[in-house]
């Protein structure tokens, strides 16, 4: 099982940045409790966002980066103030189904102006930095090793902020019960759309990260939504550990899955999202609540 | 790349407008076109497009001294069935068309093959590869051979080459399962192994399935993806994971300018098989030039740029002839003599599929120099 | 005199949080019985586990007989247990005639009749609804929506909704809650009126004199269990009664 | 002519589409977003039973009822779910039939796609030309159309709107609610079935690319354009559709341009109407009692 660790690195790496799009969705759905299936898009707009600062217009890579989070950011803000919030009060079928429009939206756009090609960042014959642990067992380049650290980082900084800043309190205080926030002085408006700016600024940045990695294309961001949404049911909703969790688990599972050669038999490749929803299914149906997220007949009785 | 499309643009139908502006009251000829202009296979729809409009200024030039002007009214197959369908009947019923430039991916043209069959229209696609499209119908032509020639020549190239092993990347497209199927056939014929890993065309990461064929320690590597971009991936993460040796690659992803360019070293001395294209003749080096000066870049596919490019005319020649009707120009490519285009000597058997094969290449700083 | 509804030595709890800590009580046929206690003593607990909307996790529940321990909620309901809500579960976007002619009893909702006749049935089922209505005069307001109807009228209204299955046992959550003096008069006589047709009832409410005036007996929960039963006179004067609402104040 | 009929055929499989998901998502309020798996699950039962040489009409209804039994089953599975995981509890389903028809090569070959189904033969009828097959598409679109209005208009379907409106309270008035919601989520694959099998013998082409995830959004988008939880709304939809955008294709624009803008627009226009008028264009699908759904909202 000599390439074990490789698929070990493989599954981290797939797996952290869908974290990254998981924990979005996971804070956004603890405040307005729906599902935003145009979070994903986010992630996709700040790859193409990148391109074009970074590969088009040529800018280093820091201000490229910053102007992009900043962007996607701004992006998440608009739709939350003048399509999600508005309907904050409607039943959260029609945010569910309005999100779909709104990553429709975004995907088109980004179709419109980008004539659709995919495309990849990969600069003219610019070798990355390997790393050979193992012998040649496992073997890991520079930019992966920032994608993992860097989903970690974003982790914990986000996981202390929600615990110890004022926004942060109020933030949990939201989720848990939005009328009792703002019955206690908690400006909710404002709490909500600093978290549209919060996730849809990691979710920008995850995208950067993941069209390092791979190539990127205007279909991308729905097949991230759909991990990501994978991952936040595995490790239970509303908990940020547990979108960090359920991302690398689903990345993990995806690349071992296929990876592994067991008796001779090994799951081909291209089963590799029936791996994920297969999954997914099996959660839903016997623990929906997921590893960490408290379940939802409790937290529904309590408030009857 | 954003400028690049915006470019296209302005030139596409300044072009356009000038084909058609120029001629008065001259006789226009108008040929349907249908071709991916959105979605992922659109890159190949714009220069199918581009090609076809610089053919297009070449045959007015050229007709100009009888007061003949050849216009094509592009309609968008968006490379799926139902598009492609509704495009093709679009062309035929609302346009009159007689004679049909394309599909272009394998999807459009068989989908659009029944309509043309009933209303008695030529159909010519200068890039369907699917070996269904050979007896798709009798009013059904190409001059881009079907991949089963592709994957045949490289599994031949391979043995000779003395591999036993080959291991496949390929992806889960009409176009390189073509190329798959007939590589894996003809190679275990010839008493070789090929263990094969398939990814699905919204998949973006690979790592698993390279490092999994990696672990049988394969003789050599055929790359066989859709589209370029994919390729770009696939090297990019072999590369990272140290995968060197011969690599066997298909003509998306051995004749793209820009991964000859990203990868010279890495892709240094493998081996690709495309339509035989003499890349040196006066006719292709002036075809480069005359696209570079219009589009301001380099054809991104020089093959189907070129079998576009002599697709249109030969039908103009056809049209020309005996005039725009879909059983006059199929009576003309049965007794077709053959056509001398850039893309080498184009001649057609029973079925409307072109005789000419792919021959291999080795891939030499960047460049492909013929075996 | 046996008892329509029985449940016996009922365990519910939600995490740590024992909801219902061996509650056992009967309700007899044909009598108005009431069932008080302080808020969280697990009444709509208790409610939820007579008609099917949580089970317990120990113990039975026997309606007429029957084991209905883990009976879904409709098999309740055709068995003739029905209820209201403590937040008021009308249809507001339906009219007041459909909300009441949806729960009326045999009304061809099978997907083999969509093809008979509709005259003949909804002539009937419009028939039945305006009597019920007629019963607390709103059968002027049977065509506005259920949600223009004042919050009075439309606690009437579920439950007219709730008899409108002909039920033999009815569990009222709240009924006099937030309601005016003139409404309360309608819902009481419509109360009376139930039980003159044979339901038997059993209310959930804090409005004591609405209990007294009406209840034979009365079941007194808190903590989860029943700590006290007996005639409204009884329950006035029994000590453990007061310490619960008082004790439970000055603690 | 053949174009009028072909975009016609067209609106009729939209509006069947449009019309059997409205059955389980407007007026019985079950979230499900697999909608183009019974569809391409249809397509290709009816082409690879035609092809293999079952008669059209058996491989016309094996091609409803297969989704329909697939969509009782992940309907027993899932259900209680509540509404948002619902929703990914079948977008997740739809993945997974669309990587089995990528994958499942000696059945569906693959991504090469079904080419040359034959047109369909019914009493020894072939409908082979654009005009007959709009016929035949237009009469069963009529039938079904007949019989969910009677079920929708009868009581059965005012049991789905009490179930939208309040599933808790139509259980407490004798309904059994599960039954009636696997059943209108059984007819509305059953009738996607049939669509897909009338678009694999229309198109006679057809391969897992014709069924994926973004062609639900356009099924979406005239549902909810019409008025989600209205008869009428699917047929003001499609009509939207083609009367305002299908012309699009005649802009003097460069089709490049073409294709993304129109998407473009309908997803726009998706988000417009729901934001400022959820009810939709003839709709009355408001926004319902909160308490109905699934989370008590403040």
């Amino acid at each position: 099982m000599d390439i074990l660790p490789q698929l070990l690195i493989n599954g981290l790496i797939s797996g952290s940045t869908i974290a990254l799009i998981a924990v979005g969705l996971s804070l956004i759905f603890g405040v307005l409790k729906f599902m935003n299936f145009a979070h994903g898009e986010i992630a996709m707009l700040g790859a193409y966002f990148y391109y074009y600062f970074f590969i088009t217009l040529g800018w280093p890579v820091l201000p490229s980066m910053a102007i992009t989070v900043a962007l996607c950011a701004f992006v998440g803000f608009l739709f939350n103030r003048f399509i999600f919030w508005p309907l904050r009060k409607e039943s959260q079928w029609t945010l569910l189904i309005v999100s779909v429009g709104v990553g429709m939206l975004i995907k088109n756009s980004v179709q419109l102006v980008a004539s659709g090609s995919t495309r990849t960042y990969s600069q003219a014959n610019e070798p990355s930095v390997v790393h050979h642990f193992f012998g040649d067992a496992l073997i890991i380049t520079s930019n992966q090793i920032l994608i993992i650290v860097s989903a970690f980082v974003l982790m914990l900084g986000l996981f202390f902020f929600l615990k110890y800043s004022k926004l942060g309190k109020s933030i949990r205080a939201l989720s848990d019960n939005m009328s009792l926030a703002g019955v206690v002085g908690i400006d909710i408006r404002r709490s909500v759309d600093w978290i549209f700016v919060l996730s849809s600024a990691i979710a920008g940045f995850a995208g950067i990260l993941i069209a390092y990695e791979e190539s990127l294309t205007p279909n991308m961001g729905q097949h991230l939504s759909i991990l990501a949404f994978v991952a936040v049911i595995l490790g239970g909703l509303g908990s940020i550990p547990g979108a960090l969790v359920g991302g690398l688990l689903i990345g993990l599972l995806q690349d071992v899955g296929t990876g592994l050669t067991i008796g001779g038999y090994s799951i081909p490749s291209s089963y590799k999202s029936l791996i994920a929803f297969s999954v997914l299914i099996l959660f839903l149906l016997f623990r929906p609540r997921g590893l960490f997220g408290i379940s939802l007949e409790e937290d529904k009785s309590q408030k009857e | 790349m954003f400028r690049k499309s915006l470019f296209t643009a302005v030139t596409l139908s300044s072009v356009l407008l000038a084909s058609c502006g120029g001629t008065g009251s001259a006789k226009t000829i108008t040929l349907g076109a249908l071709g991916p202009l959105t979605g992922d296979a659109s890159s190949y729809g714009i220069d199918m497009q581009n090609a076809a409009s610089l053919a297009v200024k070449d045959i007015n030039a050229a007709w100009a001294a009888e007061g003949m002007t050849l216009e094509l009214q592009w309609e968008n197959g968006a490379c799926n069935g139902k598009d492609g369908a509704t495009a093709a009947q679009k062309l035929v019923d609302v346009d009159g068309a007689q004679v049909i430039l394309g599909g272009f991916c394998s999807s459009e043209t068989l989908a659009a093959a029944p309509i043309t069959e009933a209303a008695k229209v030529l159909l010519f696609s200068p890039g369907s590869s699917s070996p269904d499209v050979t007896n798709a119908g009798d009013y059904v032509y190409r001059d881009w051979p079907s991949d089963s020639y592709q994957g045949t020549k490289l599994a031949e190239f391979a043995n000779e080459n003395g591999w036993k092993t080959v291991a496949m990347v390929s992806e889960e497209t009409d176009y390189a399962k073509g190329i798959a199927g007939a590589f894996t056939a003809r190679f275990q014929e010839l008493g070789g192994t090929v263990t094969e890993e398939k990814y699905l065309s919204e998949d973006t990461d690979f790592k698993t399935q390279i490092t999994k064929l990696n672990a049988g320690a394969p003789d050599a590597w055929f790359v066989n993806p859709q589209t370029p971009v994919k390729a770009d991936v696939l090297f990019k993460q072999m590369q990272d994971l140290g995968i060197e040796g011969p690599f066997l690659l298909n003509d998306v992803a051995g004749t793209s300018n820009d991964l000859l360019t990203n990868y010279k070293d890495y892709l240094e001395g493998s081996y690709t098989a495309t339509l035989y294209i003499d890349e040196e003749s006066e006719g292709v080096k002036a075809f480069k030039a005359n696209y570079e000066a219009t589009y301001g870049s380099q054809p991104n596919y020089l093959g189907y740029d070129l079998t576009t490019y002599d697709a249109v005319w030969i039908l103009a020649n056809a049209v020309l002839e005996v005039g725009n009707n879909g059983e006059a120009v199929k009576a003309y490519l049965d007794s077709f003599t053959g056509y001398d285009g850039l893309a080498g000597h184009t001649d057609f058997d029973a079925n409307g599929d072109p005789l000419a094969g792919h021959s291999v290449y080795k891939i030499v700083s960047g460049a492909i120099v013929k075996q | 005199m046996e008892n329509i509804l029985t449940i016996r030595a009922a365990h519910k709890a939600f995490g740590g949080l024992k909801a219902i800590d061996g509650c056992s009580f009967e309700v007899r046929r044909g009598s108005i019985t009431g069932l008080i206690g302080p808020n969280g003593a697990g009444k709509t607990t208790a409610f939820n586990l007579l008609t099917g909307l949580s089970t317990p996790d120990s113990g039975t529940v026997h309606f007429e007989g029957k084991d209905i321990t883990r009976w879904p909620t409709y098999k309740r309901a055709r068995l003739g247990l029905t209820r209201t809500f403590q937040m008021i579960r009308i249809f507001p976007e339906l009219t007041v005639l459909d909300n009441l002619k949806v729960a009326l009893k045999d009304n061809q909702q099978g997907l083999h009749q969509i093809f008979l006749n509709q005259k003949k049935l909804q002539a009937r089922l419009t028939e039945e609804a305006l009597e019920l209505l007629d019963t607390v005069n709103l059968a002027d307001k049977a065509h506005l929506f259920a949600g223009q109807l004042s919050y009075g009228q439309q606690k009437l209204l579920e439950i007219l909704r709730a008899a409108a299955m002909d039920p033999r046992m009815i569990l009222l959550d709240e009924p006099a809650a937030g309601i005016n003096r003139t409404a309360l008069k309608t819902i009481t006589d419509l109360i009376l009126h139930l039980q003159a047709q044979g339901k038997t009832i059993l209310i959930i409410e804090h409005d004591m004199n609405f209990i007294m005036q009406l209840c034979e007996k009365v079941i007194v929960m808190d903590f989860g269990r029943v700590i006290a039963e007996g005639t409204p006179g009884d329950i006035q004067k029994n000590p453990k009664v007061l310490e619960a609402y008082l004790g439970r104040t000055a603690a | 002519m053949n174009y009028f009929y072909h975009l016609a055929t067209l609106m009729c499989l939209y509006l069947l589409l449009a019309q059997s998901m409205n059955m389980y998502l407007g007026f019985t309020g079950i979230l499900a977003l697999c909608h183009i798996a019974f569809y391409g699950i249809g397509a290709y039962a009816s082409a690879l039973l035609v092809m293999h040489g079952a008669p059209f009409e058996l491989a016309f209804l094996a091609a409803g009822i297969l989704p329909a039994l697939l969509s009782i089953l992940l309907g027993l599975t899932s259900i209680r779910l509540k509404a948002d995981y619902l929703g990914i509890a079948t977008l997740g389903f739809a993945q997974i039939v669309s990587s089995i028809l990528q994958n499942w090569d000696s059945l569906t070959r693959g991504a090469l796609g079904l080419a040359g189904i034959p047109k369909p033969e019914i009493f020894g009828v072939t409908f082979a030309d654009k005009a007959s097959f709009f016929y035949l598409t237009a009469g069963i679109t009529a039938v079904l159309m007949f019989v969910m209005y009677r079920i929708l208009k009868s009581p059965f379907g005012r049991v789905l709107e009490t179930i939208r409106d309040d599933e808790v309270a139509a259980m407490s008035l004798g309904k059994n609610t599960v039954a009636y919601k696997l059943t209108a989520f059984g007819i509305g694959a059953l009738v996607a079935g049939f669509a897909g099998s009338l678009f694999a013998h229309f198109i006679t082409f057809i391969d897992p690319a014709s069924f994926v995830i973004n062609d639900l959004s356009l099924i979406l988008v005239i549902t909810v354009l019409g008025g989600l939880g209205t008869f009428r709304g699917p047929f003001l939809g499609v009509l939207a559709i083609m009367v305002f955008f299908e012309p699009l294709r005649f802009l003097p624009l460069p089709a490049e341009y073409l294709g993304p803008l129109r998407l473009w627009i309908y997803s726009l226009l998706f988000v417009l109407t729901l934001r400022f008028v959820p009810s939709g264009l003839g709709g009355l699908w408001k926004h319902r009692s909160r308490r109905g759904q699934q989370f008590t909202r403040y």
